[in-house]
């Protein structure tokens, strides 16, 4: 799953400070799980919104939208009506979603007021850490599940580098564990070793040539 | 004419390298003293390369500086600021300037650094490093086209024998071995008994290859504590800060020196390792008295 | 014929408890109360929460009552006692005597004019304290100026909704029910048995009851000689248990006191409490951690005073032998509180012999065996709470659910019993 | 066309009597909606009642408004009365212009009263009706343990004819809870059970599953290696407890081994072996016991001590010592004992520290400050009968992560809360009973099986339960199953189910749920709605408060603390500022921050969340997470320079009215500080 969080309130505010009329879009998907866009995120950024411009006694008028996926055309069409009645768009989406947005609407300036920050899972109630870096080129049968593309804060192929920490966390951060001891773990839990101890050639990191696009196998 | 480090790893019982960090900024004095100061005394020396992520003055310079002062250079590459391409290009530059010692590292993360916003590469890995090495040492580029003069380094790397835990580490340094590496310039050690058990690992695997244990002097308990928080692959023991807590103010960096010439000896006297490897960082100029310590001059 | 309706004697917290788990199971429940309002003692008690709950319970026992009042099952009767009991489990007859409360609680609004326009002083006629159900006022026959002969009727006139008769007489009914709970509670220890102590004679000498009032009541604590805010304070514990005559702890003072004096502590920190002990009964779910929390705060002494003296200056002059010390002190304090144990209740001889109940040495009713404390030596008549012996809030509740149950258990049995019988003839 | 609202107002027989009623009418009609608007001074009276059922009737009025004293103490009646009139009970709201309007403050407070009319008006007109239904539930027990109570909590659920299941982890139904108190034995007991026909009883099995709520459990179970399987509707955990003796490190490193062969330095269970052996080579001629050194928690070690030091006097003879701090004698009849073990010539030895204990040549030394003698006393004696820790079973806590439900401090079942004791827990149909939930006497775990049994058999005796169907429920629509309120619920009451086979929703029980509303303020789908407190019928509210010079303060007050709270207040007649608008709430965890963002939105001046004491919520986790919304919002309003100090959480008890008092006045002070 995608996972965001929303942006500073400032950079929000600067982002719609010309606007008197402003659409804030959710969408029902990704970033409503993760409580960064759904309707309650929607609503509670709608209000602060207008408490900071009567603050300034600069009023604006905010309508409130929430999609199932603003990635689908289709879907952000149910809103084009309340999009039409405003100066400019606030979306909650993901990067895709904002995009999608802005195509649609081609003369409305959409801004993003989350950012993006990783395709990953809950660990907890309100906590997610990152999985999956979309590299296109997937490592995890050799790794025993665990991606060291991304949960390694080196991406590194052949194993732990020199910085780990005592009890095996990450050099960047004690508080993460270090994805290579986690890897060797799952391995030696399996028997499988071996596979930590093969020789891995470098990546080929343009197995997704930017801009990215996948053509289904037509039926 | 200096001999080749490859011969002098082969013919020497205890081989002593140091290391010298670049200073930030293009006036390259301190350096060439550094260098001076070291050249004759140790059997080679080490330039980081824009080491913990702080830039500096590139390693390659350094390298040159000491080849013109006629010093054995030996020239640490990350993996950290060059992908596939810069770092091939680097290589053959160096060695058609004959530095041909390489130290092949993963590099400190961007985090630690003073660019804490820049772009991390790490294109490749260590190990995949000293394959690239390799690859060119046999003539071709890592894409298998042919080169128009061939390179041949002496390959090192490092390994941190005091890991926690120990075993993902020593997997990756039995990768490093099988790519084949000539020399091992530990991280920083500070229980021998450490050191003894890994030498034991690599032997067991290839018996050619030569260890020099690591030295960090550590030069007061606070700056003991703060390295074990802060300097990744550094693990010093209690026993150690306690004996630097003793110590009366200001002598602190000679109780660190005292320590630190104290391994080296039963280091060389146990026959634990094949040589040392000291880095001081900041205290180049204080090298000597270690060496003096340990009896190495 | 039979009756699967309940009567539960008194309204305390366990009688409450055992009112409504009965109501719940859908039996019908008589709760008769010999005070004008329900709850007994523990619904005058205060919250003792600190910035932490302190699970003194005073506030589940309000909720209880709050659902009592209002479940439809449960026929509350206040003012009540019983006169005389015949039958057995499954089909008792009961007859119980109502005072007139010459305020009719159904009518009762609590608008207050009344106690406005009496004239007598202190005032007849007056609200309960604030937790109490029905909140309506309570005439006093003893300062009602029409009970001393005069012709005074401006509460009767001033009352808006006519809730207020004085001709009203005794009421006498007779209830058939099938089990009966005697939930009558306890009677403070009078802590003027203990005259050395002082109550009664100084005015800053207090009972942990009247500290629970107080703060009900005001929602803090002050001197009742000056009104000034207290700064050393004395707990003294086990007046009135462990003693001559109460050879039993009552279970509840050295909570209360340690709980009380924690609230005291959280309101002003400065001051001073110390506590006078034999044994610490530091028991029961989550009380070692608030012990631990205030060990340091509070001074604990072990040893029990003996005398209490006013100074001139009005302090309070407390004589105590220091047992790990080992030597006699003496101590001021401008406060004092006697942890006032629990006692059976006065009316248990009479109600005993109403019912035909056992009534054990100490005074409390008499439990049939030691593997069950709510059932006595006569079939369909249970005990819950004090009256059986001390115990906290929550152990009361407890024992009143478990008295229901018992009272539950055995009218099956007796009705599907009786059945059986009709069978074989 | 506009739904017909009915407004009843009740002087209170002119009890409020700072309120011009004639004004409130004329302002009141001209809401939208109301059609009718009455005032009658009796409405808690019979005849009150009867004249506003015929109005609601002659009018046909379609949702009802009552404003009068709190509806604690009308408010199921006046539903009553709804429901004879035809309505669902759900379309009342009550405006409670007595004791938090009229008693609360002094002077005219006719505007006031209007506004909280409005608010009723403006809530009613959206609430939506909830039926009643009856839900089967399975009347099977299962009882986890095989100790005394265990054992006893069957026979007695038989007794009121509900079948348990008893499942024991050991081989055999055993005398747990009694194997340290000499005289006591659960033989009988155990054959009564194997002889009813209402007990089944598993030995040698655990329970490894537990799935679905009250009513309806699903439990997977392992007997010796093979799967057995289990439905029941109530599940009792009577797990009982374990001790470690408690020595300092040195002489236990001695004592271990002796102890094991039962000589040297024992525990209360192989003493009370001991006493049973009729064929004991030598009996100890002097006998030390200590207790409550290392535990002040040691109701156990008490009673055990004093049961067995008479035992060992009568049957032995031996001289008995006891070592110990304070002795526990709040239990019941404990005092009597301790009483009679001395005049027994047991001997009671108080010390502040723990005694010296060592070992030399079989005999062990006990050196120890009596706190009356004020000198050291050193004893050697033959056998040594340790104090002991009392302590949760081993594989507690893997029970009560299978189960779903929380522990105290010490690892034992069941949150300290008063609101579970006796033997609730925070999941309904889940209960604890004896030495698994504390350290308590023979008596105490009598009660708690006597209770248990009360508490099952008005849960399942009918095999079905009353509820207010759906009053909290998830829409299928709406929820894109994140899992956010199954994680938070405080009370195990949701589950992802499918709806008609298409796509897993949660799904709320309305058998386990307690509606409280925790997960309704979380939802960030805000698909979860709990009728009468949607964000319409919140806001509803808060639209209706009009802005004043210096703002109104509102407080969303917990229904089971703060909101009785300032009832109480206006009886003792305790004034705060009249600026105070109070919504009900069912618990301060169903406060939404943006129901606080939008409260401010529409001019408030500040916002209180009160809820119940720390440690005391009903439902456990809603005052802990109405705080952390507070704080939430807070950041949220320094974001856009609203001042957070603007907003504030207060906990306190139904019963402290002072306490509510206190908190209006301190955040009326700060906003006048703040200047606005």
């Amino acid at each position: 799953m995608i996972i965001a969080e929303r942006k500073p309130m400032e950079e929000i505010k600067q982002m719609i400070a010309p606007y008197k009329k402003v659409l804030v879009a959710g969408c029902g998907t990704c970033v409503t799980v993760c409580w960064a866009g759904g309707e309650k995120e929607v609503a509670i950024l709608a209000s602060q919104l207008k408490l900071a411009r009567s603050a300034e006694g600069n009023e604006i008028v905010i309508l409130e939208a929430t999609v199932e996926r603003q990635c689908e055309r289709e879907m952000v069409a149910e809103i084009k009506d309340k999009v039409a009645e405003v100066e400019a768009v606030l979306s909650l989406a993901c990067g895709s979603g904002v995009q999608t947005m802005a195509e649609m609407f081609e003369d409305k300036p959409v801004f993003p007021a989350v950012n993006t920050t990783f395709i990953g899972m809950p660990e907890k109630e309100g906590l997610w850490v990152e999985m999956c870096g979309a590299c296109g080129d997937c490592f995890l049968d050799r790794t025993g599940g665990v991606c060291p593309i991304v949960r390694c804060a080196k991406g590194l192929l052949n194993g732990p580098c020199g910085g780990t920490r005592r009890g095996g966390k990450c050099e960047i951060d004690p508080e993460k564990d270090c994805a290579w001891v986690l890897i060797y773990r799952r391995l030696e839990k399996q028997g499988r070793l071996d596979l930590m101890r093969k020789y891995y050639a470098p990546k080929n990191y343009r197995a997704v040539k930017r801009p990215g696009k996948v053509q289904a196998a037509k039926a | 004419m200096v001999k080749p480090f490859r011969e002098i790893l082969k013919t020497k019982d205890f081989v002593v390298t140091a290391e010298v960090g670049p200073v930030k900024g293009s006036s390259v004095s301190k350096a060439i003293e550094h260098i001076e100061l070291l050249k004759d005394k140790v059997d080679g020396l080490n330039v980081t390369d824009n080491q913990s992520s702080v830039m500096r003055y590139p390693s390659l310079g350094v390298c040159l500086l000491i080849k013109e002062h006629g010093g054995q250079p030996i020239f640490q590459v990350t993996c950290r600021d060059r992908n596939r391409l810069a770092i091939q290009a680097d290589l053959l530059f160096a060695y058609s300037r004959g530095v041909d010692n390489i130290l092949c590292l993963t590099g400190d993360s961007i985090d630690v650094g003073d660019h804490k916003e820049a772009k991390q590469v790490f294109d490749l890995d260590s190990v995949q490093l000293i394959h690239l090495v390799h690859t060119m040492n046999s003539g071709k580029d890592m894409a298998g086209n042919e080169l128009d003069g061939g390179i041949d380094f002496c390959i090192g790397t490092t390994a941190t024998p005091s890991a926690d835990p120990l075993e993902p580490q020593l997997i990756k340094v039995e990768k490093k071995l099988k790519a084949g590496v000539n020399f091992i310039q530990t991280q920083a050690v500070y229980e021998l008994d450490e050191l003894k058990r890994f030498v034991e690992f690599v032997r067991n695997i290839d018996e050619k290859v030569k260890i020099l244990g690591g030295i960090v002097p550590v030069v007061g308990a606070k700056m003991a504590a703060y390295m074990n928080e802060n300097v990744p692959g550094i693990f010093i023991p209690q026993h150690l800060i306690d004996e630097l807590a003793q110590a009366p103010k200001g002598t602190g960096v000679a109780k660190g020196i005292e320590i630190a010439a104290r391994m080296i000896r039963q280091m060389k006297e146990e026959k634990i390792c094949d040589g040392v490897h000291i880095m001081f960082i900041g205290r180049e100029e204080r090298v000597p008295e270690i060496l003096e310590a340990a009896g190495l001059l | 014929m039979e009756s699967k309706n309940v009567l539960v004697v008194g309204s305390g917290v366990s009688g409450v408890a055992s009112a409504l788990e009965l109501a719940n199971a859908g039996i019908s429940v008589y709760l008769i109360e010999k005070e004008a309002v329900v709850g007994g003692h523990s619904a005058s008690f205060c919250c003792k929460a600190t910035d932490i709950c302190s699970q003194c319970s005073a506030c589940v026992v309000s909720d209880k009552i709050k659902e009592v009042v209002i479940h439809p099952r449960i026929t509350v009767v206040t003012n009540s006692t019983i006169k005389k009991l015949s039958g057995e489990l499954g089909n008792f007859r009961v007859e119980i005597v109502q005072q007139p409360r010459y305020v009719d609680e159904e009518r009762c609004i609590a608008c207050g004019l009344c106690t406005e326009v009496c004239p007598a002083d202190p005032k007849a006629i007056y609200p309960p304290f604030a937790e109490a159900t029905p909140f309506s006022y309570i005439l006093d026959e003893g300062r009602c100026l029409r009970f001393k002969g005069e012709r005074c009727e401006l509460c009767r006139e001033s009352c808006p909704t006519k809730a207020i008769e004085f001709e009203l007489k005794p009421k006498e009914q007779e209830l058939s029910v099938g089990a009966v709970i005697v939930a009558t509670g306890f009677d403070v220890f009078d802590a003027r048995k203990k005259g050395s102590l002082g109550y009664g004679r100084y005015l800053n000498v207090l009972t942990g009851l009247d500290l629970e009032q107080v703060f009900t009541r005001e929602g803090y604590l002050r001197l009742p000689a000056n009104g000034k805010e207290p700064r050393n304070i004395a707990f003294i514990q086990c007046v009135g248990s462990r003693d001559e005559g109460h050879e039993y702890c009552s279970q509840v003072c050295c909570k209360y006191a340690m709980k009380l004096a924690g609230l005291i502590k959280y309101q002003n920190p400065d001051t001073q409490v110390t506590i006078f002990y034999i044994d610490l009964q530091t028991t029961g779910k989550g009380f070692a951690q608030f012990y631990e929390k205030y060990k340091e705060s509070i001074r604990f002494v072990r040893g029990v005073p003996v005398e209490i003296l006013q100074t001139v200056s009005g302090e309070l002059e407390v004589r105590f032998e220091d047992i790990s010390q080992g030597k006699v002190c003496r101590d001021i304090f401008d406060l004092v509180v006697l942890s006032v144990g629990i006692s059976p209740g006065k009316n248990s001889w009479d109600l005993a012999r109403i019912l035909g109940i056992n009534l054990a040495d100490d005074g409390f009713f008499d439990k049939k065996d030691s593997l069950s404390s709510n059932e006595t030596n006569v079939d369909g008549i249970f005990l819950a709470g004090t009256c059986q012996g001390p115990k906290d809030i929550p152990d009361s509740i407890a024992h009143g659910i478990a008295a229901a149950s018992k009272a539950m258990q055995a009218l099956g049995e007796s009705a599907s019993q009786r059945r059986g019988n009709q069978g074989k003839h | 066309m506009e739904t017909k609202i009915g407004v009843f107002l009740c002087n209170c027989g002119g009890a409020i009597n700072n309120i011009d009623f004639d004004d409130v009418i004329k302002k009141v009609t001209k809401f939208p909606g109301v059609t009718c608007v009455n005032l009658s001074s009796d409405l808690c009276l019979e005849e009150g009642k009867k004249k506003m059922l015929s109005r609601i009737k002659g009018e046909n009025i379609e949702r009802v408004v009552v404003a009068a004293c709190s509806p604690e103490f009308q408010g199921h009646i006046l539903r009553g009365v709804l429901e004879k009139a035809g309505l669902n009970g759900h379309l009342l709201s009550m405006a409670n212009i007595r004791e938090q309007c009229s008693w609360a403050h002094d002077g005219d407070v006719t505007e006031k009263a209007v506004e909280l009319v409005k608010m009723a008006v403006n809530r009613v007109r959206l609430l939506q009706p909830v039926e009643k239904k009856e839900l089967p539930v399975n009347k099977e027990v299962l009882v986890v343990g095989g100790g005394f109570s265990a054992i006893s909590a069957a026979l007695q659920l038989s007794r009121v004819g509900l079948r348990t299941t008893l499942l024991e982890k050991e081989a055999t139904l055993g005398t747990e809870g009694l194997g340290s108190f000499y005289g006591f034995d659960t033989g009988s007991m155990v054959s009564a059970v194997e002889g009813d026909g209402n007990i089944e009883v598993l030995t040698s099995a655990q329970m490894t599953e537990v799935e679905g709520e009250i009513g309806d459990f699903s439990v997977r179970i392992r007997k010796e290696g093979e799967e057995v399987f289990r439905k029941c509707g109530v599940i009792i955990l009577a797990t009982g407890y374990q001790t470690e003796l408690a020595l300092d490190s040195e002489p236990k490193l001695q004592a271990e081994g002796e102890a094991i062969s039962g000589l040297n330095i024992v525990s209360q269970e192989q003493l009370c072996r001991m006493l049973q052996n009729s064929s004991l080579e030598t009996e100890p001629k002097t006998i030390g016991f200590m207790f409550d050194f290392y535990d002040e928690n040691s109701r156990f070690s008490t009673m055990a001590t004093l049961n067995n030091a008479l035992a060992a006097k009568k049957k032995w003879g031996s001289e008995v010592y006891v070592f110990y701090k304070s002795v526990k004698v709040d239990s019941e009849g404990i005092e009597k004992l301790y009483q009679e073990a001395r005049d027994c010539g047991v001997v009671f030895l108080k010390s502040e520290v723990p005694p010296r204990i060592t070992v030399e040549n079989g005999r062990v030394n006990i050196k120890a400050k009596d706190v009356f003698l004020g000198e050291d006393i050193v004893l050697a004696c033959d056998v040594l009968v340790a104090e002991e820790l009392y302590l949760p079973v081993e594989g507690a806590e893997n029970l009560s992560s299978l189960l779903n439900v929380r522990r105290d401090s010490r690892g034992f079942f069941q949150d300290e809360n008063v609101h579970l004791y006796p033997v609730a827990s925070e999941r309904k149909g889940i209960f604890f009973i004896g030495g698994c939930r504390g350290d308590l006497d023979l008596g105490r775990v009598l009660t708690d099986i006597s209770s248990v049994v009360m508490n099952v058999y008005e849960l399942l005796s009918s095999g079905k339960i009353l509820v207010e169907a759906e009053i909290v429920k998830a829409d299928p629509q709406k929820c894109v199953a994140c899992l956010t309120c199954i994680r938070v619920c405080p009370h195990g009451a949701i589950q992802l189910v499918r709806v008609d086979g298409s796509k897993e929703v949660a799904g709320i029980s309305d058998l386990a749920c307690y509606a409280c509303g925790i997960c309704a303020a979380i939802c960030p789908a805000k698909a979860i709605k709990f009728q009468g407190y949607r964000d319409e019928e919140i806001m509803a509210q808060i639209e209706a408060i009009g802005k004043s010079l210096n703002g109104r303060n509102v407080a969303f007050c917990c229904e089971h603390s703060a909101y009785h709270a300032a009832d109480l207040a206006g009886k003792l007649r305790l004034h705060y500022p009249e600026n105070l608008r109070i919504i009900r709430v069912p618990c301060a965890g169903q406060v939404d921050v943006f129901h606080i963002l939008k409260a401010f939105e529409k001019g408030a001046a500040a916002v209180l969340v009160m809820g119940c004491e720390d440690g005391a919520c009903h439902h456990i986790t809603g005052n802990t997470r109405a705080k952390e919304r507070v704080k939430y919002s807070e950041m949220l309003l320094k974001e856009v320079s609203v001042d957070g100090g603007r907003v504030r959480m207060f906990n306190l008890s139904p019963n402290a009215p002072h306490k509510f008092v206190k908190a209006v006045n301190e955040i009326t002070k700060i906003i006048k500080e703040s200047g606005r």
